[in-house]
């Protein structure tokens, strides 16, 4: 990591607002090719069922993203979005509260579980792999430990599947019902690209992954602040808590597993570096699409399951090459 | 002095249908005096780690063991090894091939899901699209329901066509993509098959999502199915009897091992319910929530 | 070389650059920080392809597309930028490519370390063949690259800079190394910032500014004075340190019996507002350590720290800097920047504090306004405050350190080797500004391995040995002094 | 000139031989309370099964070891296990081979997808995460698609279950039956600690982890050695798929998903620094070894399943926290 020999990357900077647009072109050919290859693929309804099938990946990965820019990682997002949504079960379905403090509960447990994470890395100094993988495991036993490894239903919240999938847009523009689960993420992506680009935190996200020993002696107090960013990808848990108990109607406590990889393989699609330091909230948002088209196209051309997979990790491979190709060739 | 005990070695353990497996295996120990521990892997691909369960199980040299084999053929020189220690093994959910265990306590799956082909043969008049989603490609009762009911459709109804067979792994976000992508990819479908609860309600809640009017299939119960079927939205479904699997395995268990003779084969059933028999309490006795 | 050309985003780095070396001399290459030089001399070795020109050798037009195609010609680089694998020990770094081996592609690790041990014998290094890198000081770092490449027996060898982290003695002996080889008919580019220097050793002296070739003069017969005139293109005043009378001046830091494990051993000084204490001592004496040690880095096991007459909890780098005390680490590369962000950010980063509204939100117009100030004030080249820092020259780094202290406006400054890879210039101008920092009552530790800027900077020097101080001397000190007290070791033997 | 540098480091090496020694404190610090709380931990039974339960996720840390040290990551050993362990099967069962091909099918299938995933990531240039897992996806649906999704049993294969199962020291010392599958896993424990510490492989690894730019600039050829790497790590998994085929008597194909994630945590709770250029084999087996440990114990215990997980997250925090401890602590 000398900055001697990065004539390869020198195109970097003058290049990244393009680059982003091109990222986007794998996304655009994966889209169009599904269009040619069947009909029913550009489909409003189709296209909606996409968008809502990236909503609770897409904020598991705006969420991750972050960590992933100081150069931690966090392994936790699966089961702690189970746990934050059994939270919220614990305090409607058994506590009957108002859903306003069952929102607060699915939240705030998530910064609590990210507060944690965040505790034993920075003070701990316990690396983020490990710190996250005990949380993981942790928070995977709490939920079934908490329900009984029962799921909680929300039938008792009136309105709680409205959060996900109801539609505000859809009472102005009928044609075009997006789902709020949908706009949510939009929301949370764009609040979280706002904190990265704008604010002191967005800085010193970037700056610990960039060179946390320089920024801890240029005073700052690095280990509060990777608290802080912490405990909110946490909180951001609890958003995708929140939607996908709101879309199933009830708190799973055995789901959640698996789903930390899927929400990394988007960050790194979005061409986030695992090193830290570099990353955009607009390209993991492009990296989960790219993966919910590639699921839900391969899904209405009826490929077979195993051939799924095959074709999904070719693709994966080849769309971050094209990227690759395209930064080198950029200069 | 020692108690006798009994280890239960299943499929996995974090799922509805194994929680109530295990509440009649305690209920069974508390009524027959006998200590009970469950355990089982994360997903039914795990067959080394029951391996190793079955390895720590055998250390603590219980009385009997219960086992669900994911992979009958796999743990045969484990259960040699516990033949040779005394340990009478009995089989439960599915069978273990050759004559190791003593008895075996499961459901006839290929049979209970070619009566979901039945019923959504009803349902549909005969002919019509339909899919199956589920939950797993490779496991045992994954491959059995699957073709119980494929194989059903075949054989009885030509004018009923299967357009798509794809796997949630029982995991009902993954499922409810599954069959929103299946939806939009064939307006014309008519009905949904699935196979486990996970799987069920996945579907179930596809359905919901894109506002579909088709008939929906599914296997176990659950609070969701229930209030589903209850509802109409979805027609009807299969239930095993988990809790008088777990019972009976532990009873069988216990027998063995006080030398008794036990029968070879313990059907514990299935049963399609529905709206119309849904509270019968012979019905309600097997469903959880 | 001929017409060599080299473009960067933003910067026309080469402008048709001819340089010419023969053997058997030593040839300076000179110029102000950003003039080109590293870049020119990356060329050479293979880092970076020209966009024109030609490079011939011997006669004969080469290729050379990479680093190894510049290896097997015969051409040896120092890098300026410290490349080494820090999780490695000094005889694996120095061999790495080209271990010996044994058979079953076995390592002949004895053999390495003997070969370590004889290129260290020969520049006079006491260091075991077998110390990891990450726990080396930057100079014996630098040693180890200086050895490396030693250790090809090139035909050609550049140096670029490699006595930034150096003191005297070390210098006088890389010398010594540096003549044999001339004599041996290598030829050698030497680049440096020190004058003196280039004086001493160079044959040739080549000069250039803005990318582009000025002159190629007669080491011999040039005048310092018409080197730097071309390189900066303007003349440059040499003052004298002016001591100002500080007898009524408040004490701003004391330190009191400050003590880690065998690395500080109960040191005391006190500073005071407006003052300017240099620390002259051998590498590895200590003083980096004391430093990171008062800044809380790596905090001491006892002992008293005392601001402004208070006794002060320093038990992190964050405590430091809000009890008014900062540090510029002497490896701007690990401690110093981020270098994958923009100069903004760098300038910025000890500082933004003061650029946050209660939301969180940066000033960014206010950020970007003291970031051009700064780069105005230290003449920092640079395409924009939004480059990022890594594409900086090695000295262009050094400024934006610098700026980030200058910004956060510190009572009490330690500046570990601040002049690190700055041209003469500019080095002369940031002595002027820490006088005007001291005239403005800051209190300035200056730590430097060039006797003459502890020399020309300093109200009084303290000088360490063996994690010891062992003596406070007035400003007109001799050199000699200072040499005795850096030497004089526990029980008086040297 | 002094020589307090040289001291301080001499005292710095020798702490890293005994910090090793700590680490394993762990360890002992795991077995003497399991046993104490029950007896039948701590019977030699019990002790082999734990043994046998470490070989395979053992050997696969050990291959991933050398891949985490440059820096990189691999995913896809999980189903990469399984993929060669299926071409065993393929050349064995269907091909009726004799049993020298099954296992060079193995290992070679092993290297062979190695050196794709070090191609990828050498000359594509495609970020490690991606490459492998991309890999990962490819070779879980080939294993399917191979297969038939059915497990090819090794029945036809006279003694191919011995590989693993049988015990070559138990004909010798018939009281401690070691079985080979343990026997193979140290093996392949020191055939990598000797490649790491003696070979110019081991000396390249290290250094690409270090600083990779460095090592390209010393004219080394980075890619090519990267590529040998992986191709390496591959063939190790390769060993893998025989011990689990062998130990199942057959070729599941759906297996492996997630035994990358229990590899990786094995070496990085041995000491590995997920960054690179720094760790040791003896590090990642007792890694693998508290991992099997902790999971027999509870297991044994009779802990619930869901306390199971929760316990054995906590106990890897508070693990490695320990070794951080003392890392810090000694000097
Ligand atoms: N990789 C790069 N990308 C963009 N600009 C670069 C790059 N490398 C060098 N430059 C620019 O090229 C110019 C020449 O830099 P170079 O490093 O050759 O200067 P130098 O003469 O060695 O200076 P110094 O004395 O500070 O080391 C500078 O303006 C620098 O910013
Ligand atoms: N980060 C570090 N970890 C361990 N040892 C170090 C570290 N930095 C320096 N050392 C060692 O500590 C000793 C004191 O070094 P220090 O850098 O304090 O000396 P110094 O007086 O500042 O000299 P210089 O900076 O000129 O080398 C040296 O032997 C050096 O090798
Ligand atoms: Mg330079
Ligand atoms: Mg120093």
């Amino acid at each position: 990591m000398t900055d001697i020999g990065i004539e390869r990357q020198e195109a970097r900077r003058s290049g990244s607002a393009q680059q982003k647009l091109l990222a986007f072109a794998s996304l655009i050919v994966l889209v169009a090719g599904f269009s040619l290859a069947s009909p029913r693929f550009f489909q409003i309804d189709n296209i909606l069922s996409i968008l809502q099938a990236t909503s609770v990946n897409g904020v598991l990965a705006v969420g991750v993203t972050m960590i992933i820019i100081t150069g931690g990682i966090d392994l936790s997002i699966g089961t702690m979005m189970t746990f934050t949504a059994v939270m919220t079960g614990v305090v409607l379905t058994w506590g009957g509260m108002p859903l306003p403090l069952g929102i607060l509960a699915a939240i705030g447990t998530g910064a609590a579980c990210g507060l944690i994470s965040g505790t034993l890395v920075a003070k701990a100094r316990i690396p983020p792999f490990i710190a996250t993988l005990g949380m993981m495991l942790v928070l995977k036993g709490l939920s079934l430990i908490v329900t009984g490894t029962k799921p909680i239903y929300f039938n008792g919240t009136e309105g709680y599947t409205l959060i996900s999938q109801g539609s505000v847009i859809g009472r102005m523009l009928p044609a075009f019902p997006v789902p709020n689960g949908v706009l949510i993420l939009f929301a949370v992506a764009g609040l979280v690209a706002w904190i990265l680009g704008r604010t002191v935190l967005g800085r010193y996200t970037f700056a610990l992954g960039s060179n946390e020993e320089a920024v801890r002696l240029s005073g700052v107090n690095t280990d509060r602040w990777k608290m802080a960013i912490y405990a909110l990808a946490g909180g951001i848990c609890g958003i995708a808590g929140l939607l996908i108990s709101s879309r199933l109607n009830s708190a799973q406590p055995a789901l959640g597993l698996g789903y930390e990889l899927e929400a990394i393989a988007a960050v790194v699609i979005g061409g986030t570096s695992l090193s830290g330091g570099r990353g955009t909230i607009l390209g993991t948002l492009i990296g989960a699409l790219i993966m919910s088209v590639l699921t839900n196209g391969l899904r209405v051309l009826s490929v077979a399951p195993e051939w799924q997979t095959v074709v999904t990790g070719v693709i994966i491979i080849v769309a971050v090459y094209a990227d690759q190709l395209r930064r080198r060739g950029s200069h | 002095q020692d108690k006798m005990y009994v280890a239960l070695i299943s499929k996995g353990f974090q799922h509805q249908f194994w929680q109530a497996v295990k509440q009649g295996a305690d209920k069974a120990g508390a009524d027959l005096g006998v200590d009970v521990s469950f355990d089982g892997p994360d997903n039914e691909t795990q067959v080394d780690k029951q391996m190793d369960m079955l390895a720590a199980a055998l250390a603590k040299k219980p009385s009997a063991i219960g086992l669900a084999a994911l992979d009958s053929q796999a743990l045969i020189p484990q259960l040699k090894q516990a033949q040779a220690a005394k340990i009478p093994v009995i089989a439960f959910d599915s069978g273990v091939e050759g004559d190791i265990p003593v008895a075996t306590a499961s459901t006839d799956n290929l049979a209970a899901s070619a009566l979901a082909a039945d019923k959504m043969a009803e349902f549909l008049g005969g002919e019509g699209k339909i899919a199956v989603v589920g939950h797993s490609q490779t496991s045992t009762t994954g491959i059995d329901r699957r073709d119980g009911f494929l194989n059903e459709i075949k054989e009885k109804y030509p004018k009923i066509e299967v357009i798509a067979t794809e796997y949630g792994d029982g995991d009902q976000l993954k499922s409810t993509e599954i069959t929103k992508a299946i939806l939009a990819a064939n307006p014309d479908i008519k009905g949904i098959f699935g196979t486990n609860e996970g799987s069920a309600i996945g579907v179930l809640n596809g359905v919901r999502e894109m506002g579909a009017k088709i008939v929906v299939i599914g296997f176990d119960s659950g609070r969701a199915q229930k209030d589903a079927i209850r509802d109409g939205s979805m027609a009807g479904a299969i239930t095993q009897n988990p809790v008088g699997i777990g019972y009976e395995t532990v009873k069988a268990a216990v027998a063995a091992a006080k030398g008794e003779a036990v029968p070879k084969q313990i059907d514990t059933g299935f049963y399609w319910y529905d709206k119309s028999n849904i509270d019968d309490p012979k019905i309600a006795a097997v469903l959880y929530d | 070389m001929q017409g060599i050309d080299k473009h960067f985003p933003g910067v026309h780095a080469l402008k048709s650059v001819g340089f010419e070396l023969r053997a058997g001399e030593v040839h300076a290459l000179m110029g102000e920080n950003g003039a080109g030089k590293s870049t020119l001399m990356k060329i050479l070795s293979g880092v970076y392809r020209p966009d024109g020109g030609r490079i011939l050798i011997d006669g004969a037009e080469v290729q050379i597309a990479d680093p190894r195609a510049s290896q097997a010609l015969g051409i040896g680089i120092i890098h300026q930028e410290l490349a080494l694998m820090r999780d490695l020990t000094a005889a694996q770094n120095i061999w790495i490519g080209r271990e010996p081996r044994l058979s079953l592609g076995r390592i002949d690790e004895a053999r390495q370390n003997a070969d370590t041990a004889a290129i260290f014998a020969r520049m006079n290094l006491r260091l075991d063949p077998r110390t990891p890198v990450a726990s080396l000081s930057i100079a014996r770092q630098q040693m180890i690259e200086i050895a490396k490449a030693l250790s090809y027996r090139p035909r050609v060898l550049i140096m670029d800079e490699p006595t930034a982290a150096l003191n005297d003695a070390e210098i006088a002996e890389l010398f010594s190394i540096i003549r044999q080889l001339r004599d041996e008919g290598v030829g050698i580019i030497y680049i440096s910032h020190k004058m003196d220097e280039i004086k001493r050793i160079s044959d040739r002296i080549t000069v250039m500014r803005d990318g582009a070739h000025v002159a190629t003069v007669d080491a011999a017969t040039t005048a310092i004075g018409s080197i730097i005139a071309m390189m900066v293109g303007r003349e440059i005043g040499d003052e004298q340190v002016v001591v100002p009378d500080l007898a009524q001046a408040p004490v701003a830091l004391e330190v009191r019996g400050l003590t880690r494990g065998t690395e500080l051993r109960d040191i005391s000084f006190s500073l005071k507002k407006g003052e300017i204490l240099g620390f002259a001592g051998l590498m590895g004496a200590g003083r980096t350590e004391l430093a990171r040690a008062i800044f809380g880095a790596e905090p001491a096991d006892g002992g008293e720290i005392l601001i402004h007459g208070r006794p002060a909890r320093i038990r992190s780098p964050h405590d430091a800097v809000r009890a008014g005390i900062g540090y510029l680490s002497e490896d701007r590369k690990h401690y110093g920047l981020a270098l994958g962000m923009d100069v903004r950010a760098n300038i910025a980063m000890a500082s933004l504090a003061r650029f946050t509204d209660r939301l969180g939100r940066l000033d960014e117009p206010g950020l970007r306004k003291v970031a051009r100030d700064h780069i105005a004030r230290l003449r920092i080249r640079t395409p924009g405050d939004r480059q990022e820092v890594r594409f900086l020259s090695g000295g262009n780094q050094q400024k934006v350190v610098i700026a980030k202290w200058l910004l956060r406006d510190c009572d009490i400054l330690i500046f570990d080797e601040p002049t690190r890879g700055i041209d003469v210039g500019a080095k002369a101008e940031i002595y002027h500004l820490l006088t005007d920092l001291a005239a403005a009552g800051k209190a300035i530790i200056v730590i430097s391995s060039e006797m003459p800027e502890v020399l020309r900077l300093s109200h009084r020097i303290a000088v360490m040995c063996e994690g010891r101080l062992t003596g406070i001397l007035p400003a007109a000190s001799s050199q000699q002094a200072i040499m005795e007290l850096a030497t004089e070791r526990q029980g008086g033997t040297a």
